[in-house]
């Protein structure tokens, strides 16, 4: 396999960033990292994962969509879409990379999302294999090997290189573009880190946490489960769930009025929110219980139920971090599992 | 959709001067929802409103800007013109594009730009207008008037003569005010007491007039037609009702060298004391800070005399509440305090007098009885100096910069009055200018000078300086011979400028009125609503608005009343309908909005809510009274949810108005 | 601090009805002149004015706003005006605190006898936010004009 | 502590002088705790909870829990029962239908600061003796517990319950704390440092509402953020004026209503310290106004609601600190 020496990453990432954006995990503050614009200089996080998903990348909080100019009673319309250059994103981790694969589901599909494709065309996605998993981890749940993530093309940590591998054409791009600073490498280390991974990946806490009672036919099953009631009971109806959720893709659309012309654009919406698909005759759901079940009922039944079987969730564990009272999907698959 | 219509009113050339009017009719045309725009010399004639209201009926119109003069001007005219074309009348909006632009701006092309963000504003506010409806508020059939001079006592006679109780407030032990003190008026030289106690008799037994002397107003609350006031009658510590004024009190009263006010200060009073022999009401009052009794508790001379049993040294300050429709103010004016004047001496020297202590001098009644004598030794003075603007018309701190107005006649009132009963007497006048507009004053000026020999100086006196043989040395200059002076003086007197009481400021807080920057009561407008304050249902007589004379007065204290009885005469007024309304969907119950209101207009309910689950769930929520919300919009701001919002100046409109201007 | 001659600043002053607004006709009637840039909004009383509208006229383009009442003790509403004072003094603190130029914001008491005052005031408020240049900490770029 | 909580709990469940009780469940591991109602012993000894990482307030769920049937028993920590006496004063609590037991407050644990010592794999924490043994996946770790205190109670300003039935525990008192010091700092700041302090912080906002609904002072039925006629509302920051803009109306919506009870720093899930913003308006308040302490009882004016005829102009803003 290719390789880099860790202590030449920057070179790389150099060579990356020269020709197209670069992303990277970096730290903010001790504790908390985010993707941001790769400056040369800037040093990967050695933080499991970012605060904020990648999914920004592909699907960000806010976007315009269309530009109305407005001059006295004249509306003209304007259309803003553009090209977007080429980017890479990287040090994505398995479970995020698996929530492309579900965002492509929604946005892929006809009517295809123009916008969305645009910077999926554009965007080269390079992963990196975990070796310290948290105990909010459960991707495996979700058949997520964090050894062997997707993505474009895939990274791996030895401790002292970062190997290579393509998954994709474009990833066998981005690896031949950076060709001439790697090396062939020994693997033998790489081997010994994924095993010792897959054996805490066995002892994690939520190790066990299974799907197997989850998907499209449990409808009935969960819908009027009488659990809904005590688990929504405390949630504040906040949006840090889905918004740190690498596969929510709800979105409202708003226009916003500059004085001069009107900006049409969208903006990530929170099912938890009780002006959620609000319409003119008010609101479907209506109470908090609801809106909750509405969150979990759709990662768990209602999209593996249209899109074969496939769960809405990635097992990324940033809903167990920062869910401002502690509530989140792990408990609740395990109460509704309780007969 | 909207159907606006803007109408641009050249004023004349007030505003198409310096705004290209047609500019502004053409732009504001573009707007969205504008299907009429209109520019045309004066809106507010008949014509220019007929142009409105064709188009409002033509053009089936949904709202209407007119970019003319300040609201304040004529949006009620145009309101009115709206309303009679079928039109509500809140749905109309006013540019200010002359006061606010024209008036103030001198490039076109600016002026112009301006002009029209202040249309598209107006534009922008109009689509978000609402029609409005008024409420109807009952008036409450009784007035008040505060303050018993003559501004006062005619207000409230003519009030009552129209058959509506009317109620005087005043704080001396007796209604009269500074009238009751003058010797002769001007410029008829008859005596104010001949003609203005006659009046005060009638006052107190008018059936309609209910006087509270020795009174003062504590509180006022409510609005036009509901004003709620908490009058406090000052323990006088004696029974009114019993007191029959036989003034046997006041001549056994052995405490007899209390300064006597009404003399100016000039001789004494007892302790216990009726104002003046023709007092209304007449009846004693104890003086608290000079009663032996009240003070020490040894004496009780005046209870022991008092055959009606009327003392009563236990009295306490009484409070009252009363309703009344309308408030006169009456509260007149004092000249001001002349200790800062210390180049006139008049704090140094006894002869140094004002024009008002002068008055007391002259006065039959006065410590003298009517001749005039220097206060330092009662001898006869020969030469009299007359000083002009003491503290008018002046630029510094020490002075008011107005005009007293009424200083130049009775000071040629006076000379004349000296010269008529003292002949050798010289008498020399000090001015700046001599003011005489008004009927019959200024041949009343010329026969001081002409016939009567008086003295007239123009030049200003630079110092008045006691001299150790008893006469004052005056020293001035004369601007027309470009001299110094030096008179020798044995009386002057300061013709001292005249402020507001002091009472009135507390007062206008009170009623919610405004004052000048020297505390006059601000007229609603300054040439068409001379009467009224620009807060509805409180109205100005005599002096507390300006400077005034009697004829003056009395002819503002009869408008007053005319305005207070058109009040009292209907049965109901309508209300402004610009007020709060809190929207129980959104409404916490809170109660920030109900501390901040000022009128107590806020109550709140519970109220019985569906859920969106389909249960029920009462909860407290805000209810505005409109009639008696007067719609400052302070509960708006402290309403945390934006329950509370203001009909008229709704946040939405409001904030359309900052868009329209920002962009 | 470089001084751009050419910016017009967009100023929003909200004037009371019974005081300010009287005083901003004032100046007119006796023809005082005060830069165009000053647009006034009529509000019953200063205290109706909402924090609200200040940031909304920051957001769509204005470079200063300015709020107008009557004196402490003369408001026609008796209280609405110290009402006033308290929430603009901490609102002002506030936008201080999150480092916006101080000099953008101004609360005046100006009487309805106030029209020289009222035209001093605005001649110097425009001329201290034309001396700070174009709001730019507490804009929104998608309101910016083109 | 918690087994006194939970035998009382239970004796007036038991007595019938309550039907619910509110405080906190044990989550999945040591620090996921989550507020909850309980109706029965089984469930208040199988799931209830207090130790150092039970520092959610519980005073607002009361808003929604005194609106039903029956009587509810509450613990509240001391910084709680400041929020629940404002809450009472706001007439939103109707403190009928609530029994008060006063609790001893923290210092509580923030999971956050244990991670960002880059203790991951986080298993279980014990406290031995104000040094924090923590067990984790990779092995046991330790760090001391004062820097594992969460922001808002290593600045506690009181230990003193000012609202309660019955207390377990002592009283204790109001506080000297260094609650300001940050606010100072930021004040003695030129206003571009200001200015750059804030756009880092507020720039991190993703407009959850986390902050907003957790929140013992914004319980309004319809938050002006998410009312389309409030001509304010928006759902995320589209522009960098809009994330001042919602913390700058926000604060001053709870400005004089703020207990600083310093929920929205705790559940920010970008760790923005919004904080500072609520306890600007304290310190002003404090400054201007007179010491005002929002929730220490139930009938006092709050501050804007209130004036004096000689309060100070807002140009004492022009006349403080640096420009």
């Amino acid at each position: 396999m290719l390789k880099i020496s860790k202590s030449r990453l920057g070179e790389l990432f150099d060579a990356v960033a020269a020709k197209q954006t670069l992303y990277i995990p970096t730290d903010r503050e001790p504790g908390a990292a985010e993707y941001k614009k790769y400056e040369s200089g800037m040093e990967l996080t050695k933080e499991l994962n970012t605060v904020r998903s990648a999914k920004d990348f592909f699907f960000p909080q806010t976007e315009n969509l269309a530009d109305f100019r407005i001059d006295g009673k004249n509306i003209e319309v304007r259309d803003i879409r553009e090209e977007c250059g080429d980017f890479v994103v990287f040090g994505v981790r398995a479970c995020d990379a698996r929530s492309f694969t579900i965002l492509d589901k929604v946005f892929l599909c006809e009517p295809v999302d123009s916008f969305y494709k645009n910077r999926r065309d554009h965007g080269t996605v390079v992963t990196m294999a975990c070796s310290r998993p948290a105990e909010t981890c459960f991707c495996q749940t979700f058949g997520i090997d964090p050894t062997s993530p997707e993505g474009d093309a895939a990274c791996f940590d030895d401790g002292e290189s970062i190997f290579f591998k393509a998954n994709t054409e474009k990833g066998q791009a981005f690896i031949d573009s950076i060709a001439s600073l790697l090396e062939e490498g020994d693997t033998a280390k790489l081997d010994e880190v994924n095993a010792k991974t897959k054996e805490i990946m066995a002892k994690l806490p939520l190790a066990k946490l299974s799907t197997g009672n989850f998907g499209g036919d449990k409808l009935n099953e969960y819908f009027n489960s009488d659990k809904w009631a005590e688990l929504s009971e405390a949630c504040l109806g906040c949006g840090t769930c889905t918004f740190v959720c690498p596969t929510c893709q709800c979105y409202d659309i708003r226009d916003f009025n500059t004085g001069h012309g009107i900006k049409r654009f969208r903006c990530w919406d929170s099912c938890m929110y009780s002006d959620f698909t609000k319409m003119a005759h008010g609101n479907p759901r209506l109470t908090q219980l609801e809106r909750f079940r509405q969150r979990f009922m759709h990662k768990l039944v209602y999209f593996p139920a249209n899109n074969n079987g496939e769960f809405g969730c990635v097992g990324c564990g940033r809903c167990l971090a920062k869910c401002p009272i502690s509530m989140n999907i792990v408990k609740v698959m395990k109460a509704l599992e309780e007969k | 959709m909207q159907r606006i219509g803007v109408f641009v009113c050249h004023c004349g050339t007030n505003i198409a001067a310096t705004v290209d009017v047609k500019a502004v009719a053409e732009a504001l045309g573009h707007e969205p929802g504008v299907v009429i725009s209109q520019d045309y010399q004066y809106m507010c004639s008949e014509s220019g409103q007929e142009l409105v209201k064709s188009a409002i009926r033509e053009q089936k119109l949904t709202g209407v800007v007119i970019c003319s003069c300040s609201p304040r001007m004529h949006e009620n005219t145009f309101r009115k013109a709206a309303a009679s074309a079928g039109l509500n009348p809140y749905l109309v909006e006013i540019a200010n594009i002359r006061e606010q632009c024209s008036w103030i701006h001198k490039d076109i092309a600016t002026a112009t730009d301006k002009a029209i963000i202040l249309g598209k504003a107006a534009v922008a506010k109009v689509h978000l207008n609402t029609p409005l409806s008024s409420m109807e508020s009952p008036v409450v059939k009784r007035a008040l008037v505060i303050g018993g001079g003559i501004a006062g006592i005619q207000t409230a006679l003519d009030i009552a003569e129209a058959g509506f109780d009317v109620d005087i407030v005043e704080k001396q032990p007796t209604i009269g005010g500074k009238m009751a003190q003058i010797d002769k008026t001007f410029p008829t030289l008859d005596c104010a007491a001949c003609i203005l106690t006659p009046k005060m008799v009638e006052a107190s037994q008018n059936e309609h007039i209910t006087i509270h002397s020795f009174s003062e107003v504590a509180d006022v609350k409510g609005f036009v037609g509901n004003f709620t006031v908490k009058i406090k009658k000052k323990a006088r510590y004696v029974d009114e009702t019993k007191c029959t004024g036989c003034g046997l009190c006041t001549e056994k009263c052995p405490m007899k060298k209390v300064p006597n006010e009404f003399n100016m200060g000039l001789d004494n009073r007892s302790a216990v004391y009726i104002p003046f022999a023709q007092a209304v009401p007449k009846v004693a009052t104890i003086d608290p800070n000079y009663c032996m009794m009240l003070r020490s508790g040894k004496c009780g001379v005046c209870s022991k005399v008092c055959s009606a049993g009327a003392i009563d040294y236990k009295q306490q300050d009484t409070f009252i509440e009363q309703k009344y429709g309308a408030i006169v103010v009456a509260t007149g004016f004092n000249p001001i305090n002349l200790d800062k004047y210390d180049e006139f001496a008049y704090n140094q020297c006894p002869d140094v007098v004002t024009s008002l202590e002068l008055e007391r001098l002259m006065n039959a009644a006065g410590p003298n009885g009517g001749t005039l004598l220097r206060p330092s030794d009662k001898s006869h003075p020969h030469t009299i100096v007359f000083v002009q603007c003491v503290g008018s018309r002046c630029d510094d701190e020490k002075g008011k910069p107005y005009c007293s107005k009424i200083c130049c006649m009775y000071t040629a009132k006076h000379a004349m009055l000296i010269r008529e009963k003292y002949p050798d007497t010289e008498v020399y006048v000090f001015y700046i200018d001599v003011r005489t507009p008004g009927k019959n004053f200024d041949e009343f000026y010329r026969r001081a000078v002409e016939q009567y020999n008086v003295h007239y100086i123009k030049g200003m006196v630079g110092k008045v300086t006691p001299k150790s043989d008893g006469k004052i040395d005056v020293q001035a200059s004369d601007l027309l011979a470009n001299e110094q002076l030096h008179i020798d003086a044995d009386m002057v007197v300061l013709a001292a400028a005249i402020e507001p009481d002091k009472t009135a400021r507390p007062l206008a807080t009170m009623l919610t009125t405004q004052m000048d920057t020297n505390d006059f009561f601000t007229e609603a407008h300054p040439k068409l609503r001379p009467v009224e304050s620009a807060t509805a249902g409180i109205f100005l007589s005599g002096a507390c608005q300006g400077p005034k004379d009697i004829p003056e007065t009395v002819a503002q204290g009869s408008a007053a009343a005319a305005k207070a009885i058109g009040l009292l005469c209907k049965n109901s007024i309508t209300c402004n309908p610009c007020v709060a309304h809190s929207d129980e969907l959104m409404c916490n119950g809170c109660s920030s909005c109900e501390k901040v209101c000022p009128y107590g207009a806020i109550t709140y309910i519970d109220k019985e809510f569906r859920m969106p689950d389909r249960t029920t769930k009462v909860r407290r929520v805000a209810s505005v009274n409109p009639a008696v919300c007067q719609g400052c919009g302070a509960c708006t701001v402290a309403c945390p949810s934006g329950a509370m919002d203001l009909s008229g100046f709704s946040n939405s409109q409001i904030m359309a108005e900052v868009d329209a201007i920002c962009k | 601090m470089q001084v751009n001659e050419n910016f017009e600043p967009v100023i929003v002053a909200f004037c009371c009805n019974w005081c300010s607004y009287a005083g901003a006709d004032l100046s007119g009637t006796n023809r005082l002149n005060y830069p165009t840039n000053v647009k006034i909004i009529r509000v019953p009383c200063s205290c109706r004015v909402n924090p609200m509208f200040i940031l909304r006229a920051f957001q769509k383009g204005a470079d200063g706003v300015i709020i107008c009442g009557c004196h402490p003790g003369d408001c026609h509403y008796t209280s609405g005006n110290y009402f006033t004072r308290r929430r603009i003094t901490l609102l002002y603190s506030m936008l201080d605190f999150l480092g916006i130029e101080r000099n953008r914001t101004r609360l005046e008491w100006v009487s309805a006898a106030e029209g020289a005052k009222f035209a001093a005031t605005m001649e110097q408020f425009t001329a201290d936010v034309k001396a700070l240049g174009p709001n730019r900490r507490l804009e929104d770029l998608r309101c910016r004009k083109q | 502590m918690q087994e006194a909580m939970i035998k009382r709990a239970k004796e007036l469940l038991a007595d019938g002088s309550v039907d619910r009780v509110i405080g906190w469940k044990r989550g999945e591991f040591a620090y996921d705790i989550t507020p909850a109602v309980f109706t029965s012993a089984e469930e208040l000894e199988h799931d209830f909870v207090f130790d150092d990482f039970t520092a959610a307030n519980v005073s607002k769920y009361l808003v929604k829990e005194t609106a039903k049937e029956g009587k509810i028993l509450a613990f509240l920590k001391p910084c709680d029962t400041y929020s629940f006496n404002q809450l009472i004063k706001e007439h939103r609590i109707d403190r009928e239908k609530v029994y008060v037991v006063g609790i001893p407050g923290g210092p509580k644990l923030d999971i956050e600061k244990i991670k960002a010592k880059g203790i991951t794999g986080v298993l279980s924490v014990k406290n031995e003796d104000y040094t924090l043994k923590i067990e984790t996946l990779y092995g046991e770790e330790t760090m001391p517990f004062s820097e594992a205190v969460l922001d808002k109670c290593a600045s506690c300003k009181s230990k003193k319950h000012v609202a309660y039935d019955e207390l377990i525990g002592e009283d204790g008192d109001v506080l000297e704390s260094n609650r300001f010091d940050m606010v100072e700092k930021l004040e003695n700041m030129t206003a571009q440092e200001r200015f750059d302090f804030w756009r880092g912080q507020l720039s991190k906002c993703i407009r959850c509402n986390a902050c907003r609904n957790v929140c013992p002072a914004c319980t309004c039925e319809n938050c002006v953020f998410d009312n389309p006629k409030s001509g304010i509302d928006n759902k995320a920051a589209a522009d960098s004026f809009e994330e001042n803009m919602f913390h700058i109306i926000r604060a001053f919506h709870v400005a004089g209503r703020c207990t600083d009870c310093g929920e929205c720093s705790r559940v920010c899930p970008q760790h923005i310290p919004l904080h500072l913003l609520n306890r600007k308006f304290i310190k002003d308040i404090n400054e201007l106004y007179g010491e005002y302490q929002a929730g220490a009882d139930t009938t006092s004016r709050a501050p804007l609601t209130d004036y004096t005829k000689d309060d100070c102009e807002p140009s004492v803003v022009h006349e403080r600190g640096v420009e």
